[in-house]
């Protein structure tokens, strides 16, 4: 643990994942510290999405272990469904998914959903929506929790050119700001620096994950 | 042995039908799984010896 | 924590009350299955009447059971249920939200429709009072229990029917004491002993249920 | 509940490890299937045509020695199902899935056997293959539980999964069965006035219940062996790519 430096907000070590007796990956280190911005990279099956779940606590942990060296770091998780009800609006999607951990008056989930481009959509309802602008309701999130470490699966999916250019702006700001981001793509980032951890290296030869026992 | 002859044993006063069938429902059930069991390791076995021969 | 409940209880019932499919659906089957019966077996008050506790205990049964497949199924499917985990309170505490709400929606329109329902089968009305007792007690044990089987289902493709095959068996002691409590009342027999019974299986179904959902959900 | 909540001793964790599973269950499951078959064979000789026959039932008595061992077996393999899930989840030991997966078949089956023969003892008995009896009822129901947990084990592909599914599952249904088994007693005595139970004797002479303890014993260690062969079969199918397995004599052929 001495080797940590002291602003690291999580430690992934040697962390291994077993898919129906398949290994997906194993022997993963990397420590995420305040002002990263992780890409994580790997074919398709490499297991980004399983990794990014592990980290956030969705799965639990077979092999190796994931520390908060310091207080506990907020999370938040961004995965590839988005979590909206399709029957609510923008804005009370907002107000539960902010809800469940601290609370966000109309004004401040009017203010996201402007920063996000989506001014004058907070009362539609999700289903009239197209997929960029869910994506963007999803994305307004982010600024209302206060989390020091967003965890994003393929966020760009579905933005079209100039949303892509404008979510690479937040995730710049937030990192200078002192947070960290982990996020999984297929395109790469335009903005530096990125720490790139690349799963395809962590696929073993042999199909078994090193745990013999247990 | 409690009856005079297998015959009687076969009958059992009328109630031969009814143990006997309960008996051999007994045994077969039983045995299929021991058989199905051992039928289902062969399997596994004969997989895991092909991927060994596979891997050398 | 009870913020965090709040929150998800609030959300649930403004969604049933932006689509009241949700909530009509599973009444209307209940009545339906109900006015089956005596279509079925005689339109006599006499076997009605005797029949009655059983017929409608089941009824609610089912449509419990109906409207519980998608207690977890819908968060599951469009990633709500994710971020339900996420948040930083213990797994039961969320089953428990969900189910409050899902009874609020299912049991208690079921018990305030039950006298009609009663009234159809000729069931004594000395007796109603008691079978809307015991369907207070016994269907939030009902959503209880059943939230174990939704969330053990709610990843798999055709889980319905899968949820009915692994629930029913456990509603066993409640059908049994819920209608026996019914057939009790109608014949002027005290009842206390049954209600007892029935809340006592509610309390256990608190204790046991929201743990091993919130196991299930986190699979 | 995560590692190191229960310090266990050396053995145990052991125990868990699917190699030391393999070898040491390949060690007893000749000695469980000579005995099986000693026990069961044994027994079922001697309740055949050696115990004498029954002064109220006559002969339909000897389906005793069946029907009891079969009755006890498909709860006490539920429970042990429920307890090689619970050491599943608390210690997160795959062997033990797999074990707690192993009881499923093997355990229906029992009560199946149960059910069909406590109904064919029922006709010269009662006149009547099924009757709304407790036993029966309550068996039936637990016939029930097991197709849940077999349909859940099915339907969920991902083994490990399907695995702390099915101890879930296991173990809810364990804690029902009392309370399931006493309202159905409950609701028997309430229904019918006093039926006849099939197998509650006042004091059995010794010839009458030493084939069933015989039959009881066998029947568990036919249980135990199929458990073996089964768990064994899981540990081939999951460990296929692990070294040990490969370098086995049972899989290079030495």
């Amino acid at each position: 643990m001495s080797s940590i430096p002291t602003s690291s907000l999580l430690c992934v070590n040697d962390l291994a994942c077993e898919r129906d007796s398949r290994c997906l990956f194993s022997g993963v280190n990397f420590s995420i510290a305040a002002g990263d911005l992780w890409h994580l990279k790997g074919h398709n099956g490499s297991g980004k999405t399983t990794l990014l779940r592990l980290v956030a606590g969705l799965h639990p942990i077979d092999v190796g272990t994931i520390s908060h060296p310091s207080t506990h770091a907020k999370i938040i998780y961004l995965g590839h469904k988005l979590g909206l009800k399709e029957q609510l609006s923008a804005d009370e999607n907002l107000a539960w998914l902010v809800g469940l951990e601290s609370s966000s008056t109309q004004q401040e989930r009017y203010a996201a959903l402007e920063k996000v481009g989506l001014k004058g959509y907070e009362e539609n309802t999700i289903a009239t929506l197209s997929a960029g602008q869910r994506r963007r309701v999803a994305l307004a999130r982010l600024h209302l929790c206060k989390a020091d470490i967003w965890l994003l699966d393929e966020p760009f999916t579905a933005l079209d050119q100039q949303g892509v250019e404008d979510e690479e702006s937040w995730l710049r700001q937030h990192t200078l700001s002192g947070g960290a981001v982990l996020m999984t793509s297929h395109q790469n980032l335009s903005i530096q620096p990125v720490k790139v951890l690349d799963l395809s290296h962590y696929t073993p030869a042999k199909t078994s994950c090193s745990s013999s026992a247990l | 042995m409690y009856f005079e002859s297998l015959d009687t044993l076969w009958h059992m006063a009328g109630h031969g039908s009814y143990v006997w069938s309960c008996y051999a429902l007994f045994v077969v059930l039983l045995s299929i799984n021991v058989w199905h069991a051992k039928g289902q390791k062969t399997k596994a076995l004969r997989q895991a010896k092909a991927v060994a021969r596979r891997n050398s | 924590m009870i913020n965090f409940m709040l929150v998800i209880i609030r959300r649930d019932l403004l969604l049933v009350a932006r689509r009241p499919a949700e909530l009509i659906n599973p009444l209307v089957f209940f009545v339906l299955v109900v006015a089956l019966f005596p279509l079925g077996v005689s339109p006599e008050a006499s076997v009605l009447s005797q029949a009655a506790a059983g017929v409608i205990w089941v009824s609610a049964m089912l449509a419990t059971l109906l409207s519980l497949e998608l207690l977890f199924k819908l968060d599951y499917d469009d990633g709500s249920l994710e971020q339900l985990l996420l948040a930083p309170y213990p797994a039961w505490s969320l089953v428990l939200a969900k189910v409050i709400a899902h009874w609020l929606v299912s049991g208690l329109p079921l018990i305030l429709l039950s006298p009609l329902i009663a009234n159809l089968l000729f069931l004594p009305t000395q007796a109603i009072p008691t079978l809307m007792l015991s369907l207070l007690l016994g269907t939030p044990t009902l959503s209880l229990f059943g939230a174990i089987g939704a969330a053990l289902v709610t990843g798999v493709r055709g889980g319905g029917i899968l949820l009915t095959l692994l629930i029913l068996p456990l509603y066993v002691p409640v059908i049994i004491f819920g209608a026996a409590a019914v057939v009790a009342a109608s014949q002027g027999m005290a009842v206390d002993g049954y209600m007892a019974l029935l809340a006592a299986m509610l309390v256990f179904a608190l204790m046991i249920t929201p743990w091993a959902a919130g196991a299930a959900l986190k699979l | 509940m995560t590692q190191s909540s229960w310090r266990m001793p050396r053995w145990f964790h052991q125990m868990g490890s699917p190699k030391w599973f393999y070898d040491f269950s390949g060690k007893m499951q000749p000695w469980f299937a000579v005995l099986a078959l000693l026990l069961l064979s044994w027994g079922m000789a001697w309740g055949l045509a050696f115990a004498p026959a029954d002064y109220q039932q006559g002969n339909s008595f000897r389906i005793m020695y069946v029907h009891v061992p079969a009755a006890i077996l498909s709860q006490s393999i539920f429970i042990g199902m429920a307890v090689a899930g619970a050491i599943g989840i608390v210690w997160k030991m795959k062997v033990a899935f797999m074990v707690a997966r192993s009881c499923i078949s093997i355990g229906a089956s029992f009560t199946l056997i149960a059910l069909l023969t406590g109904a064919i003892w029922g006709k010269p008995t009662w006149g009547a293959y099924w009757v709304w009896d407790a036993r029966l009822t309550s068996t039936l129901v637990l016939l029930f539980l097991y197709a849940g947990v077999m349909a859940l084990n099915q339907a969920i592909t991902e083994r490990q999964i399907a695995g702390k599914a099915t101890a879930i599952l296991a173990i809810v249904g364990t804690i029902n069965i009392p309370i399931i088994k006493y309202s159905v007693e409950w609701w028997n005595t309430l229904h019918q006035a006093s039926s006849f139970s099939l197998t509650q004797k006042p004091s059995m002479p010794a010839e009458m219940y030493m084939p069933l303890l015989l039959t009881v014993l066998g029947s568990y260690c036919l249980f135990v062996l199929v458990v073996l062969i089964r768990t064994r079969t899981q540990i081939i199918e999951t460990q296929s790519h692990a070294s040990w397995l490969m370098q086995h004599k049972d899989v290079s052929g030495a």
